[in-house]
C-alpha cells in the first residue's frame, strides 16, 4: 500500500462515477455516479492525509465534508425529483429538460 | 429413531386457519382446542405446516383461493377440513398423525414436484432457475396470474420496472406473465405507481366471506372495492347462539391481532371460551377490560380511524368508540346486538371508510367494524353489495 | 476495578454463544408470558419451544417465489443475524471484551444500521407485496427511532469523553449513567425495541400484512430473520449494560455474572413491554419521535455536556 | 502483508461494485451494489487507521441507501424482479471522457513527484479531529452545521405539498388539524401521551 495505491483507486471509481453521472438518463442514477465520484473523493483525501502529513487533521476534515456533501446532494437530489415529479411526472433528464417551454 | 424425526416430534404444529362463511362457530371451537395445545396460530403459509379449513367453502372463488394457499405450504403439510364442531379434535389428531408421517410427506412432495413440472412444460413463462434447490420452485403456485394477496399466497405483484423509457411504456402490463405496478395521482399530489392486492378471503383475523379488492400507493389505499363470497348459512351455525359478551370478546381479539398486541389477543379468546363453558372468572374479566381501556397505545392505534356518522348506531364513532362500546358488552353494562343491518352498513360504508388510509388503518376499521358475514346476509346478497 | 480489557482473540467465538443464550432466554420468557395469557401451565415444554420450534424450521423446506431476488433477499436473511453478532463485539463481559475499539459507540450503531439494508432487501428481494410493505416500514420505523438512538448514545459519549465502550463503563464508577441521564437511556430502550422490529415496534412484521418482511420465508431463512430479530433485542440490552448500567460494578458477585444479571433484567424488562403494548402505529410515532423524542434527547445531551464541563472546570 | 491483502480485495471489490451499478438489471441492485462499493472503500480507511471516519461512512451510507430504495418504490413499486434495464444516453461519449479521465489522472498519480511524509498520526485520530474541527477548523464545521439545517428546510420545501396554511387554516387557529391522516400529535394528544388528564 502507497499512496500511489490508494490514488489509483480513486481515479477509477472517479471515472467510474462520471461514465455514470454523464451517460444516465435517471436522476437516481445520475445521483449514485455523483456519489460514487464524491467516494473518491474520500479515498484520496484520506490517502493523503496519512501519507503527507498525518499531524494534521486537514485530511479528516476534508473527509468529512465529503461526506456532509453527499447528504446534502442526497437530499436535494430527492427532494427536487420529488417537486419535479409533482408537476409533471417526470423522473428522467431528457424529460425534465423539455420541461423549459 | 433418527434426530430429524425427534426434532420433527417435539415441535409444535403452525396451524393456518381458514374459515368459510358459516364456520364461525367452528372456528371458535378450532381455536379453542389450538390455544389448549399450545399451537400458535400462523399468519402465512410460509410459516404453517398445517392448513385448518373451518366450515364448508362451498364457492369457487373460496374453494380456489384455498387450494392456492395449500399449494403455497412448505414441506411438510398436512390438511384439516373441519365441517362440524364436534369433528374438530379429532380432524386436528388425525393432521398431526399425517404431519409425522414421512412416507405420507415424501409421496407428497413428490406429487407436488411432477405435477409442477408439468404446469411449467405446459405455460413455460417466465425465467426461473433451477439452480440449487429443486423442491423450491415447486411450493409455487402453478398458475402464474393470480395477485391475490392470500397471505403469502406467493407472488402477489408483478415484475418490477427499472423506471427507464422501456419501463415507462411497461406499466400496468404483463411481465412473465405477471401484472405490474400502473400509475395514478396520490394523496400528496404524486402520481405514483400503484399496486392492485386483494385482501381476503384468506387473511388473519379477516371475516369469513369478505374479499376487498384495493390500489395501493406505497401503503396507502387508494381505492377499495367490496365483495362477499361464499354461501350464506342463517342457520346451523352455533355461532348465532353465542351470548352476546362473548362474541364481543372475540371481536376484540380480531382487533387486538391486527393492532399487534398478541398477549392480550390471547387473554381474550382465553375469556370468551370461558365465558362460552361459564367458567369464567369475573374479576378477571373486569382486570382485563380494565387494562384494554387504560392502554395507551392501543388508543393510540385506533383514535380516530374509520368515523362514522351513523347517529344511535353502534357502528357510530370511530374504532376506540366502537371497540369501547364492545367492552360495554362484555361488562354486562350494555345488551350488544349483532343485528344483521350492521354487516350490511358496514360493507356499504366500507369502501369509502378504506380510500386514503393506510393499510394499517384499513385492517383496523375493518376489524373495527367486524361485520359478521355468517348468517346476515340472504343468499342472494353478493350482487347486491358493491 | 472495573477497569475493561481487550480479551484474547478466542474470547470473539464465545460472543454468539453467550448472545445465543441470552436471545434462547428471552424467547423463553416471551413463550411464558403467552402461555400465561392462553392459560396454559409453565411446562418444561414451554420453556423449551423456542429451540423445539427452531427444529421444527430447520426440518422445513425453504420455499421461494416466482421472480423473487435470491441474492439480495439471501443477502438481507443472512445479515440480520451476523449484524446484530458483530454489534454485540463490543459489550464487555466483566472486565473482558472480545474487541476493545477505539470507536466501539459508533460501532454498535452502524451495525444496528445495517439491520435497515438487510430487513429492507429481505422484504424487497421476497417479491410480495406484504415484504415490500415490511420493509418500507421498517425504514419508515428506523427514520423515526435513529436520531433519539443517535442521540442517547451522543450523551454517553459525552459523559464518558470517549466513543471507547471501556471507557464509558469506567466513568460510571461512582454514578451509574441511567442515574443522569434517564432521558437518554429510555430512548436508548425504546430503539433497542425499535431496531430488533419487536414488540410496540414489530410494524415491519406485523400481522395486519401477514408477516410482512418475514411473509414469504420459511425453513432456514425465517428461523435466520427470527433469531436474528432475537439476537439484536439481546445485542441491544446486553449494551446498555455498560452504557448506562455501570457495566460489571455491583456488591459480592463476580464481575462478568452482574453484567448477565444485568443484561438479562433488561431483557425480561422489554419482553414484559413487548407483551403489554400493541403495536405502535407509525405515521404516530414518527411524529412522536421527532416532536417528543428527539427534542428530549437533545436536551439530555445539552445537560450532560454542560455537566461534563462544568466538572472539568471550563474549556 | 495481511493489510496489503485486505486492500487489493477491497480496492478491486470496490471498483467491481461501483461497475456493477450501471451494470446490473434492477435498481434495488444498483442501490445495493453502490453500498457495497462504499463499504469496499471504507475498509481501506480503516487500514490507514481512520476508524471513526472509515465507520461513519458505512453508518451513512447504509441508511442514504436504504432511503434512495424508499425513493424506489415511491417512484417505482413493483418488488424485486430482474428485468433488464437500459437507460442511458450518449454510452460511448460518456465512456470515451471517463476512461480518457481515468488515463490522464492515473499517469499524474504515477509521474507526479509527492512529497514526503511529514510527521506521524496522533495517538488518537478521533480527539485529532473533533479538537480539529472545534478549534481551528471551526469554521467549517458552522459551514457544515449550517449547511445541513439549510438542506433540511430546503428540500421539505422543495417536496412537501401542504404548508401549515393548509393544516391549520388561514389565521392558524383550526384544532384539530386538517390533516389526509387525522390524528397527529398536537397539544391534546401530548397530554395523553405523557398521562395528564385522561
Amino acid at each position: 500500500m502507497t499512496l500511489q495505491t490508494f490514488l489509483l483507486l480513486a481515479c477509477a471509481l472517479l471515472a467510474i462515477g462520471l461514465y455514470g453521472a454523464l451517460s444516465q438518463q435517471s436522476i437516481v442514477m445520475i445521483m449514485m455516479g455523483l456519489e460514487l465520484m464524491v467516494n473518491a473523493v474520500i479515498v484520496a483525501g484520506a490517502a493523503f492525509w496519512y501519507y503527507v502529513s498525518p499531524a494534521r487533521p486537514d485530511g479528516q476534515v476534508v473527509v468529512l465534508v465529503a461526506v456532509t456533501l453527499m447528504a446534502v446532494e442526497m437530499a436535494m437530489g430527492f427532494a427536487v425529483q420529488t417537486a419535479i415529479f409533482r408537476s409533471s411526472e417526470v423522473d428522467m433528464t431528457d424529460m425534465a429538460t423539455e420541461l423549459k417551454d | 429413531m433418527d434426530l430429524s424425526g425427534w426434532m420433527r416430534i417435539q415441535a409444535t404444529p403452525r396451524p393456518l386457519l381458514v374459515t368459510a362463511r358459516g364456520g364461525g362457530g367452528i372456528r371458535v371451537a378450532a381455536e379453542r382446542v389450538l390455544r389448549q395445545r399450545g399451537w400458535d396460530l400462523a399468519s402465512t403459509p410460509a410459516e404453517a405446516d398445517l392448513l385448518v379449513v373451518c366450515g364448508v367453502p362451498d364457492d369457487d372463488a373460496l374453494a380456489a383461493a384455498v387450494e392456492r394457499v395449500w399449494s403455497a405450504f412448505p414441506a411438510p403439510r398436512a390438511r384439516a377440513s373441519v365441517h362440524v364442531e364436534t369433528d374438530v379434535v379429532s380432524e386436528l389428531d388425525r393432521a398431526r398423525v399425517r404431519l409425522d408421517d414421512v412416507e405420507w410427506q415424501r409421496s407428497d412432495i413428490a406429487a407436488r414436484t411432477g405435477a409442477a413440472e408439468t404446469a411449467r412444460a405446459e405455460e413455460h413463462t417466465g425465467e426461473h432457475d433451477h439452480t440449487g434447490h429443486t423442491t423450491h420452485s415447486t411450493t409455487e403456485p402453478a398458475c402464474g396470474h393470480h395477485r391475490s394477496s392470500d397471505p403469502g399466497g406467493g407472488h402477489s405483484m408483478g415484475d418490477h420496472d427499472m423506471g427507464g423509457h422501456d419501463a415507462h411504456m411497461m406499466h400496468g402490463g404483463d411481465v412473465a406473465g405477471l401484472r405490474m405496478a400502473d400509475r395514478a395521482p396520490d394523496r400528496d399530489g404524486l402520481a405514483l405507481d400503484q399496486l392492485h392486492v386483494s385482501l381476503g378471503p384468506v387473511l388473519p383475523d379477516w371475516p369469513a366471506g369478505l374479499v376487498v379488492r384495493v390500489a395501493l400507493q406505497g401503503d396507502v389505499v387508494q381505492s377499495a372495492e367490496v365483495e362477499v363470497i361464499g354461501e350464506a348459512h342463517p342457520d346451523g351455525s352455533s355461532w348465532l347462539g353465542m351470548p352476546a359478551a362473548a362474541a364481543a370478546l372475540d371481536s376484540m381479539a380480531r382487533l387486538l391481532s391486527v393492532c399487534g398486541w398478541g398477549t392480550a389477543m390471547r387473554s381474550a379468546r382465553r375469556l370468551r371460551d370461558e365465558l362460552l363453558t361459564g367458567a369464567v372468572d369475573d374479576a378477571e374479566l373486569g382486570r382485563f377490560v380494565g387494562r384494554l381501556r387504560r392502554s395507551r397505545t392501543l388508543r393510540w392505534a385506533t383514535d380516530y380511524v374509520g368515523r362514522l356518522d351513523l347517529p344511535h348506531s353502534d357502528l357510530a364513532g370511530d374504532a376506540t368508540q366502537r371497540w369501547r362500546r364492545w367492552l360495554d358488552v362484555v361488562e354486562g353494562r350494555e345488551a350488544g346486538h349483532r343485528r344483521g343491518d350492521h354487516a350490511e352498513v358496514a360493507l356499504e360504508r366500507l369502501p369509502g371508510l378504506l380510500e386514503g388510509q393506510e393499510l394499517a388503518a384499513a385492517r383496523v376499521i375493518v376489524a373495527s367494524l367486524d361485520p359478521d358475514l355468517d348468517s346476515v346476509l340472504p343468499r342472494d346478497a353478493r350482487d347486491r353489495v358493491r | 476495578m472495573n477497569a475493561v480489557s481487550q480479551g484474547p482473540t478466542w474470547t470473539v467465538l464465545l460472543v454468539p454463544v453467550l448472545l445465543g443464550v441470552l436471545a434462547l432466554c428471552g424467547a423463553a420468557f416471551a413463550r411464558v408470558l403467552d402461555a400465561r395469557a392462553d392459560g396454559r401451565g409453565i411446562s418444561g415444554g414451554v420453556l423449551a419451544a423456542p429451540l423445539a420450534e427452531s427444529g421444527r424450521l430447520l426440518l422445513q423446506q425453504r420455499r421461494a417465489v416466482v421472480a423473487s431476488d435470491r441474492l439480495l433477499a439471501r443477502t438481507g436473511v443472512v445479515l440480520v443475524p451476523v449484524a446484530a453478532v458483530l454489534a454485540a463485539l463490543v459489550v464487555p463481559l466483566g472486565d473482558r471484551t472480545a474487541s476493545d475499539l477505539s470507536i466501539g459507540i459508533v460501532w454498535f450503531n452502524a451495525m444496528e444500521v445495517v439491520t435497515w439494508a438487510a430487513l429492507w432487501m429481505a422484504g424487497w428481494g421476497s417479491n410480495s407485496v406484504w415484504g415490500l410493505l415490511g420493509g418500507y416500514r421498517f425504514v419508515v420505523q428506523g427514520l423515526s427511532y435513529e436520531l433519539p438512538h443517535m442521540f442517547a448514545l451522543i450523551t454517553v459519549a459525552t459523559g464518558a469523553g470517549s466513543l471507547r465502550v471501556s471507557d464509558a463503563v469506567a466513568a460510571q464508577e461512582s454514578l451509574w449513567f441511567v442515574v443522569w441521564m434517564p432521558v437518554a437511556f429510555v430512548a436508548f430502550l425504546l430503539s433497542a425495541l425499535a431496531l430488533s422490529f419487536s414488540g410496540p415496534f414489530d410494524t415491519a412484521t406485523g400481522r395486519d400484512i401477514v408477516g410482512g418482511v418475514l411473509a414469504e420465508y420459511s425453513g432456514v431463512d425465517r428461523l435466520l430473520l427470527v433469531a436474528g430479530r432475537w439476537l439484536m433485542l439481546s445485542a441491544a440490552a446486553a449494551m446498555s449494560v455498560p452504557l448506562f448500567l455501570g457495566g460489571s460494578g455491583g456488591p459480592l458477585l463476580p464481575g462478568w455474572l452482574w453484567t448477565l444479571v444485568k443484561a438479562v433484567a433488561v431483557l425480561g424488562l422489554l419482553v414484559w413491554v413487548r407483551s403489554r403494548t400493541a403495536t405502535l402505529r407509525m405515521d404516530r410515532f414518527a411524529e412522536f419521535g421527532w416532536l417528543v423524542l428527539i427534542p428530549l434527547t437533545l436536551l439530555q445531551a445539552l445537560v450532560v455536556a454542560v455537566v461534563v464541563v462544568g466538572m472539568t472546570g471550563g474549556m | 502483508m495481511a493489510q496489503a491483502v485486505v486492500f487489493w480485495v477491497c480496492a478491486i471489490g470496490a471498483v467491481a461494485a461501483g461497475l456493477a451499478v450501471f451494470r446490473v438489471d434492477s435498481m434495488a441492485r444498483a442501490t445495493f451494489a453502490l453500498l457495497a462499493s462504499f463499504v469496499l472503500a471504507a475498509v481501506p480507511l480503516l487500514l490507514l487507521g481512520l476508524s471513526y471516519l472509515g465507520i461513519l461512512v458505512i453508518l451513512m451510507m447504509i441508511m442514504e441507501m436504504v432511503v434512495m430504495a424508499v425513493f424506489m418504490i415511491m417512484y417505482m413499486m413493483n418488488p424485486a424482479g430482474l428485468m433488464p434495464m437500459s437507460m442511458v444516453h450518449n454510452k460511448k461519449g460518456s465512456l470515451a471522457i471517463s476512461t480518457g479521465t481515468f488515463v490522464v489522472l492515473a499517469v499524474g498519480v504515477l509521474l507526479v513527484d509527492w512529497p514526503q511524509r511529514q510527521g506521524v498520526p496522533p495517538p488518537d485520530v478521533t480527539f485529532a479531529l473533533g479538537e480539529a474541527l472545534m478549534g481551528s477548523h471551526m469554521l467549517v464545521m458552522l459551514v457544515i452545521g449550517l449547511g445541513l439545517f439549510a438542506t433540511i428546510v430546503s428540500a421539505v420545501v422543495l417536496s412537501h405539498p401542504r404548508g401549515r396554511y393548509d393544516r391549520f387554516g388561514d389565521d392558524l387557529r383550526r384544532r384539530p388539524p386538517d390533516d389526509p391522516i387525522p390524528g397527529s400529535v398536537d397539544a391534546r394528544s401530548l397530554t395523553r401521551i405523557f398521562g395528564v388528564g385522561r
